[in-house]
């Protein structure tokens, strides 16, 4: 009679941050914070597949959140790299300041 | 152990706040330096998460790659930009952006929540032999150990892969940053 | 011999070539020389044949030469093969002889052209188109020299091209009778579906037999008629004709006047058991088309003041007497109309010619008269052709018009009053130009070549040629010009012998006769109207006939002459019942600009929706490319736009129902 | 329960089976640290390491080719890896492009500032990280592949540190591709909720084997939908292709040529290995996805393409409509997957991958010249009488051009036939119709450029000079595409044979 | 198969008959620039050597064989099926011999003002697609050939045409292949519904058409899939805009080649892949043809009337002959058929000739606008005559070529289609309409100043129009030889259409039902239509 609290809920609260990263991501203007939503995105997916494991008791859902932390490091590194690149160049550039290439 | 379970409700509902509460601080704070902040707490929330479910060592990389490191990465680019500056966030260049975003937000949540619940009793197909906890079986070890097993068994592979990541990583910035002799007139669109 | 009959077109073919190959050196007059010689050997050869076939029994008179396969495919098997028959024969005569004079006429009258050679180059062609026309063994090659005299008849109108008129009025022939041959091709169709063959022999055949449905053949032959009605210029289609008079005049005489436009004629009398055979409208419809052509024509011709166009219409009006005749079943008169027609409307044509000649292409009878001094010959061949053709007898013309009333008579009274009337009216216009050309006050020497000179459209290289016109004075033609007229004088004189009717005890029987010689041809279609009324009185047609003749010359006599009844020429019918004028405004006004329509219609919409299409993918992707903004975070929002409706269909269509 | 923890054996690792992927690292390696280590090597030095790299790489994948041909399709390192023709076809594709990009990269790198080995490094890790993709048998490893070839090419994209488009290229590429890749990611969590499990293999058996109607999947629809997302905004399929206009159009030219060929090989091999090969049994439900998605992609990108007027960019949309071609294959691959008779659908579109990665490295070559000369301008109006100038070049262009339009005898025409064949054959014949339609849209942006090579009088004199290493270029991926076009039996025969998956 | 059982032959004439001029274009693209008079050299051997082949060809056919001689095939893509093989019969014979014939004579009758080497080129990679495309008997090959002239024909007018080229090239090359988009959905699904019958997949047109029957419904698909990309090639009304432009806007040689040969792939395309694949289709869908060529005849001839420039004019004319053709086609009678097969040769001769001379007055007068014209029979006779000649087998004067194949067509349309044949033929009345009003405003007249120094016909343009003239003449009177061969190939065809369908070709007889047929009401809309006074 352990109840732990069911995946579901994990579930959902996953895919209501998961929304907010996304939602972010497309209102904000600065470039870090519009990252920083993905990594809010990443965060919900590693939610997921540790909450999914727990319900269906393979570790492989661990597992996974492992390598995404990785997958993420990465991400951050080159993604602050190229970042960098530009605000250097233009201070306080924001991402709608960014749209020479249209049409 | 009822009051346990509440205390896990307990547990639950507070890292959720704390997880959401972020979430939506990234999302409103106008300084950077103060979104950077929320993340943390986002951050923390799904450690408090992974440990109430029994991934212990994951909660302690969530710690310390993300908030150890990810976040300081983060707070040191915005101190060496400079742009800690408070952005306006009432303006929108854009006008039908923000109900379209969160129109699609909600939409996107509402269906996979959908899924969830609908997925909610569906028994689970192949279900794995268990997951060891360190906190009963008296093995502190237990989840570590089968990780490890875990990740240098099947996943060696995947493993592997994650240094080639890190390569590319490196290779990334060293492309990136290195300096480039005659770079200072900064020419706008000088290509195409 | 009559294995030969091929060399009546090969002759004219030759003299064709040769001039085609050497017309410039032979040049001016050899040229001339040359083509009359080849159509005298034709006259020659079909005057051997004639013998030829005269001496053979009346049923093996139809001889077929078949000289090759020309279109083979399947069941439908044309040759290119001629038909030596007494009709064709006969055609080959008058044509080839009728030819060779008037080509004699044209050295003289075409000399100084720079065009001369050409001249000859395409009467050559016509010569050989017409024989082929008459000897063709079937529709198809009949349709060959068909539409070769009607493009010779084209290039020769519009011979004197730089002058707009004549082109005009050369594309107009030709267009004209290609609304007649789409009647003839249709038809042959027609025939081919019905009989499997163009043969005549087989078409006439299986309409004596009774094979071919009277609905067929009269759908062939109606359809035959709107062919005629254009070739030889009957109602609707006649409009052409006078037009055509912009050619020199030996065309006009020979083409326009003689043997050409006689071509619808020959038709239907080469295809008579189907116009037999067809219900008996048909017949009646043709002699009614014949018998209007007629009276219209002549009331036109009453009124017209150029020498050239009174003939013309003069011309029309004797064809239309023809078409009545082949409708009333009288295909031995037609024919033995259409050969002293030919011989004294070739006659007045020529005569004209040698007036416009010693006139320096004065063409206006209004400033002619008493010309008679002048050029006695011309005057004097001119009188006999008018008498020929007002039907006075013992003239030609007496004798086959005649023939053709009675006929007709016996076919119905309202054409015989009809025929009546335009034989009145034709004595009328006919003595009406003798007199204006030849008696009455000279009115040319009022007139200075000045004003005369303009009149004749620049460019028209004769005038040129007659050398300086100092002080105008009328001049006889050379030789060369009347001799062909006193020839044809003969014969119009004279032409009546082939086919006198049995009366007054002229000795019968001999197969010389026109109706004996031709009899195996139009055996089957002629009219018996032996026993009718109006055979049993027919010398009181005779006596009518005659009659009238004089009664029309007496009243012109006594307008133009005597000047004692006011000329009578309304407006109505000078302008030719203004029937082309209004074909012309026609083509001109609703016709043009619903063409105009159509090619608008064709640019506009359909071109237009083709290049519609295309400008309306610009416009969208014009519109598209602004959704492409630029900015990351519209580009995010699209993606979540998919995404949203990729978990749509997935999650609530694929999942939950 | 718990599971036994005492005994560790990890799984057999086939080293010879991974030498394509061991030689590219190996050479990226080589060229990182020896570059680093040592000082700048002689002109052409790096972009020949790295093509030999690439060669060798794809000659080894020709012989483990043969050694499949007999041991049949297996799995490699505990599953993670699929070994089948389907993974050796795809790497040798990657590694004709990585050669050829390499080379052509030589005189551009050398024009820039930055003459490091970084580049090619970073070209091999990419096609590396293509390579697991094509050959990936568990999810997280496709994954993982996915962002090696992500990252590497964002960085490529941004790598011209001289323009401000290159920069905004690179951001803009980052920014929606960690968007795109997390939804991918979030996709396989809800797979493998569904499923139990992220191996391919696994997921196969289990999906056939426990079929009970009480199980309700919808949790691993909505994975679909999102594995789909993030594998449709990798090959630029619309509407997931907005970043693809810009980024191409920003980034170096012959790192487009990478992005189009290899990163499109890579995508559409993904696309094949979870959709067709994982994922048969919902084939019924990402089928009709799958053509509504080769519609818009198809109108899309030729109607978008007509009234584009730079270069870089027409061949950006033109890429995209290719990608709707390609769908046009996927949908119909998935008419028999699973089945014994798979049907001629991954044929087809493995067929035409090779094919026009060739056909696009060769094009944007083309574009590199003359921008170089132009000063960077791709715009149509720099082409303007370049058949005046260089002949040669002109001819060579307008026989790609005319392949991409699909004209007979090249390359173009038999890749677009096989798809066709394959859709027809599979009676999907609307799309097959709507396809060729597209095509002669498209048609009309070809034929702008090479109107405005011909035809058009040049507004600048400027002699274009010809590079070495592009001439080389240019020449292989013409004389590919004619032979190809006019002797394409052996590939064809080798394609059809990439119809048995390691499962 | 079948075909492979007539046997190799010592020389491969048919695949010599294209390579040959690939060969020579791929020589004049090598030659150097510095030696500007080689090119045409190169490019006259080569096409000359073709039409003697083509010669050859025509001389050692076996006149009385329906089936396909020549026949050489050899495996190409055995992956898919395909195979090189080509075959020639009696439709296709006489459109070889004119495109071999045609060529050189292009080339030689106006040089390229530019860059005369491409210029050749191209003119030789068309002639090769053109003929692998008569001569091609698998689907693949003769889609690749139909296909590929696309791209010569496109730099030849984008290159070298006039004014507006560009967008008439383009419009050329959309349009045209828009139509082969259908046609290669189709062609495939046809391989692939064949292919279930025959047990193999195989894109050999003959194993197709004898081995595989199709379902009515499914034929029909199939069959319209193909006829349309042939309908905007021939081109068929209301597909035909872009003829015109295409036409207008072409260089000589090139509108030459347009008119000659290349429109008939489209009617080629009709008899072999529509008629002869498609039997039941086809027939099922004769009246929408008929009725579409009728309107193409009477449309294309209005239309042309109101031209004001004289190449639109003769290109108009093309959409009316063309119509006439397709009529043919579709009256399924021997006749009919045979006289569409000779009129394409015909159309061929007299229209390039016409372009011929369209193209001379262009070089004169720098002016293809009718109203700009004017006298031209005064200054240069032989020309003038020349045109006469030529426009006289337009119109359909007997004794010329054109005469001939009209007047099957009708006369063999009339048995099966007879009202559609009654209002085709008023399409000969307006063939002089606007021919003959054109030639008044264009020769007739007196020369204005401008047209006063027009130049006489050139001796080396008189040789070039002689062998037209010849064949004009020719044809017109003796064409049974050139029927001889084609006639068993469209009996047997026919013979197919009957097996498919209850279809049979009326005999001729004496018929006894009482039907009104046509009297002379239709008599009087001609004579409306006459045109201008």
């Amino acid at each position: 009679m352990i109840a732990v609290i069911e995946p579901t809920w994990y579930l959902l609260l996953a895919a209501m941050l998961f929304g907010l990263g996304a939602f972010g991501l497309m209102v904000r203007r600065n470039p870090l914070i519009m990252f920083m939503c993905v990594e809010l995105m990443l965060n919900a997916a590693n939610l997921t597949f540790v909450a999914l494991a727990t319900r269906s008791g393979d570790i492989n859902g661990q597992t996974a959140v492992f390598f995404v932390m990785v997958v993420a490091a990465a991400e951050v590194v080159v993604g602050l790299g190229i970042i960098v690149s530009i605000l250097r160049r233009r201070p306080g550039a924001t991402a709608d300041d960014l749209a020479e290439l249209k049409g | 152990m009822s009051d346990a379970t509440f205390l896990e409700y307990v547990v639950f509902f507070s890292a959720a706040v704390m997880i959401l509460g972020g979430a939506i601080g990234v999302i409103t704070m106008k300084n950077p330096v103060h979104a950077a902040l929320g993340l943390v707490s986002t951050l923390f929330g799904v450690a408090v998460q992974f440990v109430a479910m029994d991934a212990q060592f994951l909660a302690a990389v969530q710690v310390i790659v993300y908030s150890g490191a990810i976040v300081v990465l983060f707070l040191f680019v915005i101190m060496l930009l400079g742009v800690d500056e408070s952005m306006d966030l009432s303006i929108e260049p854009i006008p039908i952006q923000r109900p379209l975003a969160a129109v699609m937000a909600v939409g996107l949540v509402g269906l996979v929540a959908a899924a969830i619940i609908r997925a909610r009793d569906a028994l689970v197909i192949n279900p794995g032999d268990g997951i060891a906890s360190a906190t009963d079986a008296g093995d502190n070890d237990a989840n570590i150990r089968q990780l490890a097993n875990n990740l240098y068994g099947d996943h060696v592979f995947a493993f592997q892969l994650t240094s080639v990541l890190l390569i590319v990583a490196v290779a990334g910035t060293v492309l990136l940053t290195r300096k480039w002799p005659k770079d200072a007139p900064e020419t706008e669109s000088s290509d195409s | 011999m009559a294995d030969l009959v091929w060399l009546i077109p090969a002759f004219p073919l030759a003299a064709f070539l040769t001039i085609l190959l050497f017309g410039r050196l032979l040049g001016d007059p050899k040229a001339g020389y040359l083509a009359t010689a080849s159509v005298f050997a034709s006259f020659i050869v079909a005057a051997l044949i004639y013998f030829d076939l005269v001496d053979n029994p009346e049923d093996q008179r139809e001889n077929v030469v078949t000289l090759f396969s020309w279109i083979p495919v399947g069941t439908f098997q044309v040759d290119l093969a001629f038909l030596a028959d007494p009709l064709s024969i006969l055609m080959c005569l008058f044509i080839t002889f009728i030819a060779g004079w008037i080509f004699l006429f044209a050295v003289g009258y075409m000399h100084g052209d720079p065009k001369f050679s050409k001249f000859f180059l395409y009467l050559s062609l016509f010569v050989f188109s017409m024989t082929i026309l008459v000897l063709g063994e079937n529709l198809l090659v009949t349709f060959l020299g068909w539409e070769g005299v009607g493009t010779c008849s084209y290039l020769l109108i519009a011979f004197w091209h730089t002058r707009e008129s004549a082109a005009t009025a050369g594309k107009k022939a030709f267009v004209t009778n290609r609304v007649g041959d789409w009647g003839v091709m249709i038809a042959m169709f027609l025939a081919f579906s019905a009989v499997g063959s163009l043969s005549y022999t087989v078409l006439n055949e299986s309409a004596e037999t009774g094979e071919l449905a009277a609905s067929t053949a009269s759908a062939i032959a109606i359809l035959l008629l709107i062919g005629a009605a254009g070739k030889s210029a009957q109602l609707p289609l006649y409009v052409w004709l006078p037009d055509a008079m912009e050619g020199p005049t030996p065309v006009s005489a020979l083409i326009h006047a003689a043997t050409m436009v006689t071509g619808g004629i020959f038709l239907l009398t080469r295809i008579n058991p189907v116009i037999e055979a067809s219900y008996d409208w048909v017949p009646t419809t043709m002699a009614w088309v014949g018998g209007l052509t007629a009276l219209f024509a002549a009331t036109i011709a009453m009124t017209q003041n150029d020498i050239k166009k009174v003939l013309a219409y003069s011309t029309v009006s004797q064809i239309g007497y023809m078409l009545l005749a082949v409708g009333s079943g009288a295909y031995v008169a037609g024919i033995f109309h259409m050969v002293t027609h030919a011989g004294f409307k070739a006659l007045l044509f020529l005569g004209a010619g040698s007036v416009i000649h010693g006139m320096h292409e004065e063409q206006d009878m209004r400033k002619m008269g008493a010309l008679r001094k002048f050029m006695p010959i011309t005057a004097a061949t001119f009188i006999i052709g008018w008498l020929a053709i007002a039907g006075v007898p013992p003239f030609s013309g007496f004798w086959s018009k005649d023939e053709i009333l009675l006929y007709t008579l016996g076919k119905s009274t309202p054409l015989y009053i009809i025929g009546v009337v335009t034989a009145v009216l034709t004595a009328f216009y006919m003595t009406r130009q003798i007199i204006m050309v030849f008696f009455g006050e000279a009115r040319w020497t009022s007139l200075a070549n000045a004003e005369e000179a303009p009149e004749v459209a620049e460019g028209e290289p004769p005038v040129e040629t007659h050398g300086a016109h100092g002080e105008f004075k009328p001049h006889e033609s050379p030789p060369i010009m009347w001799i062909p007229l006193v020839m044809l004088a003969g014969v119009a004189a004279i032409g009546g012998i082939i086919n006198l009717p049995k009366l007054f005890g002229i000795p019968s029987g001999t197969a010389t006769r026109l109706e004996e010689w031709l009899h195996p041809v139009v055996e089957f279609g002629e009219a018996d109207i032996s026993g009718t009324w109006a055979y049993d009185n027919k010398y009181l047609l005779v006596a009518v006939a005659v009659a009238c003749a004089l009664f029309g010359v007496m009243l012109a006599w006594l307008v133009y002459e005597r000047k004692r009844i006011k000329p009578w020429e309304p407006s109505l019918f000078e302008h030719g019942w203004y029937y082309d004028a209004a074909i012309t405004w026609f083509m001109g006004n609703p016709g043009r600009d619903g063409f105009q329509v159509v090619a608008d219609f064709d640019a506009k919409i359909v071109d237009g929706a083709v290049t519609g299409t295309a400008v309306a993918v610009k416009a969208t992707a014009t519109e598209a490319r602004k959704g492409q903004t630029g900015y990351v975070r519209q580009y995010a929002a699209v993606i979540a736009v998919g995404v949203v409706l990729l978990l749509g269909w997935f999650v609530v269509i694929r999942g939950i129902l | 329960m718990i599971a036994q923890l005492d005994i560790f054996v990890g799984p057999e690792i086939q080293w010879f089976a991974l030498s394509p992927l061991l030689i590219l690292l190996g050479g990226a390696l080589g060229l990182l640290l020896v570059g680093a280590l040592t000082p700048p090597w002689p002109k052409r030095l790096y972009a020949i390491v790295s093509a030999t790299t690439a060669g060798a790489a794809g000659v080894m994948a020709l012989v483990l080719w043969d050694d499949i041909s007999e041991t049949g399709p297996t799995t490699l390192v505990g599953g993670a890896l699929a070994f089948d023709k389907l993974a050796m076809f795809m790497t040798v594709t990657i590694c004709i492009g990585v050669l050829l990009v390499s080379i052509l990269s030589d005189d551009y790198v050398h024009d820039t500032p930055n003459r490091g080995p970084e580049i090619y490094a970073l070209y091999l890790v990419a096609a590396l990280g293509g390579i697991v993709m094509a050959s990936a048998n568990d999810l997280i490893v496709l994954f993982l592949g996915l962002e090696t070839l992500s990252l590497a090419l964002y960085v490529l994209a941004a790598s011209n540190r001289r323009s401000s488009e290159s920069a905004e290229a690179g951001i803009k590429y980052f920014v929606l591709g960690g968007f795109a890749s997390a939804f991918f990611l979030y996709g396989i969590a809800l797979v493998y909720g569904g499923t139990g499990t992220t191996n391919i293999s696994e997921m196969v058996a289990a999906l056939q084997t426990s079929i009970d109607p009480f199980s309700d999947d919808t949790l691993a629809l909505a994975g679909i939908a999102l594995l789909i997302v993030g594998l449709a905004f990798k090959v630029a399929a619309v509407p997931f292709h907005v970043w693809a206009p810009d980024v191409y159009q920003g980034a170096p030219t012959p790192v487009t040529s990478f992005m189009a060929s290899v990163g499109k090989v890579a995508a559409f091999a993904a696309m094949i290995r979870v959709l067709v090969v994982a994922l048969p049994f919902y084939k019924d439900d990402w089928r009709p996805i799958i053509w509504v998605l080769a519609l818009v992609t198809l109108l899309g990108g030729s109607i978008l393409a007509v009234v584009q007027d730079n270069v870089k960019r027409m061949l950006a949309y033109s890429s995209i409509s290719h990608a709707g071609f390609i769908l046009v294959g996927v949908e119909a691959a998935g008419y028999g997957a699973g089945t014994s008779d798979p049907g001629p659908g991954v044929p087809a579109v493995v067929l035409y991958l090779i094919l026009y990665s060739v056909l696009v490295i060769g094009s944007f070559a083309v574009v590199t010249i003359v921008s170089r000369s132009t000063g960077g301008d791709t715009s149509i109006d720099s082409f303007k009488g370049l058949a005046k100038r260089r002949p040669a070049l002109a001819l060579g262009f307008t026989v790609l051009l005319l392949a991409q339009a699909g004209v007979p005898l090249t390359s173009g025409f038999i890749a677009k036939f096989g798809v066709i064949q394959a859709a027809v054959d599979v009676e999907s014949y609307a799309i097959a119709v709507i396809a060729m339609v597209c095509a002669v849209i498209a048609a009309f942006l070809y034929l702008r450029i090479m109107v405005s090579m011909w035809v058009g009088e040049s507004t600048d004199e400027s002699a274009v000079t010809i590079p070495f290493s592009m001439g080389v270029v240019v020449t292989l991926t013409v004389v590919f595409t004619i032979a190809l076009g006019v002797f394409p039996g052996w590939l064809i025969d080798a394609a059809d044979q990439v119809t048995q998956y390691a499962r | 198969m079948l075909a492979a059982e007539t046997g190799p032959i010592a020389f491969p004439i048919l695949s010599a008959l294209i390579f040959t001029p690939i060969i020579g274009a791929i020589l004049i693209a090598l030659l150097p620039k510095s030696r500007p008079e080689y090119p045409k050299m190169v490019a006259l051997m080569a096409s000359v050597a073709t039409a003697a082949m083509s010669i050859w060809l025509m001389a050692s056919f076996e006149t009385s064989d329906a089936g396909f001689q020549f026949v050489s095939k050899h495996s190409w893509i055995e992956a898919w099926g395909i195979s090189w093989h080509l075959g020639v019969d009696g439709i296709s014979l006489f459109l070889v011999v004119l495109t071999g014939i045609l060529f050189p004579l292009a080339i030689l009758a106006v040089d390229a003002h530019h860059d005369e080497k491409s210029y050749l080129a191209w003119l030789l990679m068309l002639q090769a697609g053109v003929m692998g495309s008569f001569l091609s008997l698998d689907l693949f090959v003769f889609f690749v050939f139909f296909e590929i002239v696309l791209v010569p024909m496109y730099f030849l007018i984008a290159g070298w045409g006039y004014e507006k080229r560009v967008y008439a090239a383009t419009k050329f090359f959309l349009y045209t292949m828009f139509g082969s988009a259908f046609m290669l959905v189709g062609l495939i699904a046809t391989v692939a519904i064949a292919s279930r019958e025959i047990g193999y997949t195989t894109f050999d047109l003959v194993i197709i058409a004898e081995q595989a029957n199709f379902a009515a419904s499914t034929g029909r698909w199939l069959f319209f899939a193909f006829a349309i990309a042939f309908a905007v090639k021939v081109p068929i009304f209301p597909l035909h805009t872009w003829l015109p432009d295409a036409h207008t806007q072409a260089p000589t040689a090139g509108s030459v080649v347009l008119a000659g040969v290349m429109l008939k792939l489209g009617t080629y395309g009709l008899l072999r892949f529509g008629v002869y694949l498609f039997p039941e289709a086809s027939y099922w869908s004769r009246n929408l043809w008929l009725t579409l060529a009728v309107i193409g005849i009477i449309y294309g001839a209005i239309a042309a009337t109101m031209q004001t420039d004289l190449k639109r004019l003769v290109a108009y004319s093309s959409v009316a002959h063309l119509g006439f053709i397709v009529l043919g086609i579709f009256a399924f009678t021997s006749q009919s058929m045979a006289g569409s097969t000779i009129q394409m040769v015909n159309h061929g001769v007299s229209t390039g000739a016409l372009f011929l001379f369209v193209g001379w007055i262009y070089e004169r007068r720098k002016t293809r606008q009718i109203s700009d014209l004017n006298g031209l029979q005064k200054v240069a006779p032989i020309f003038a005559a020349a045109f006469m000649l030529v426009m006289l087998s337009s119109i359909g004067v007997p004794g010329l070529n054109g005469f001939v194949g009209e007047y099957l067509i009708l006369t063999g349309s009339f048995l099966t289609a007879r009202w559609w044949t009654v209002v085709a033929a008023v399409g000969v009345i307006l063939a002089a309409v606007y021919l003959m009003w054109a030639y008044q405003r264009v020769f007739h007249g007196e020369p204005d100043e401008d047209n006063k120094k027009f130049p006489e016909l050139k001796l080396k343009e008189g040789m070039v129009l002689l062998p037209f003239l010849g064949l004009i003449v020719f044809m017109g009177i003796y064409p049974k030889p050139v029927l001889d061969r084609i006639e068993p190939s469209i009996d047997a065809l026919i013979t197919r259409v009957e097996a498919y369908t209850n279809y049979e070709a009326p005999e001729p007889t004496i018929q006894l039902r009482d039907e009104e047929p046509a009297d002379d009401q239709p008599a009087e809309e001609p004579a409306d239509e006459e045109g201008e006074g």
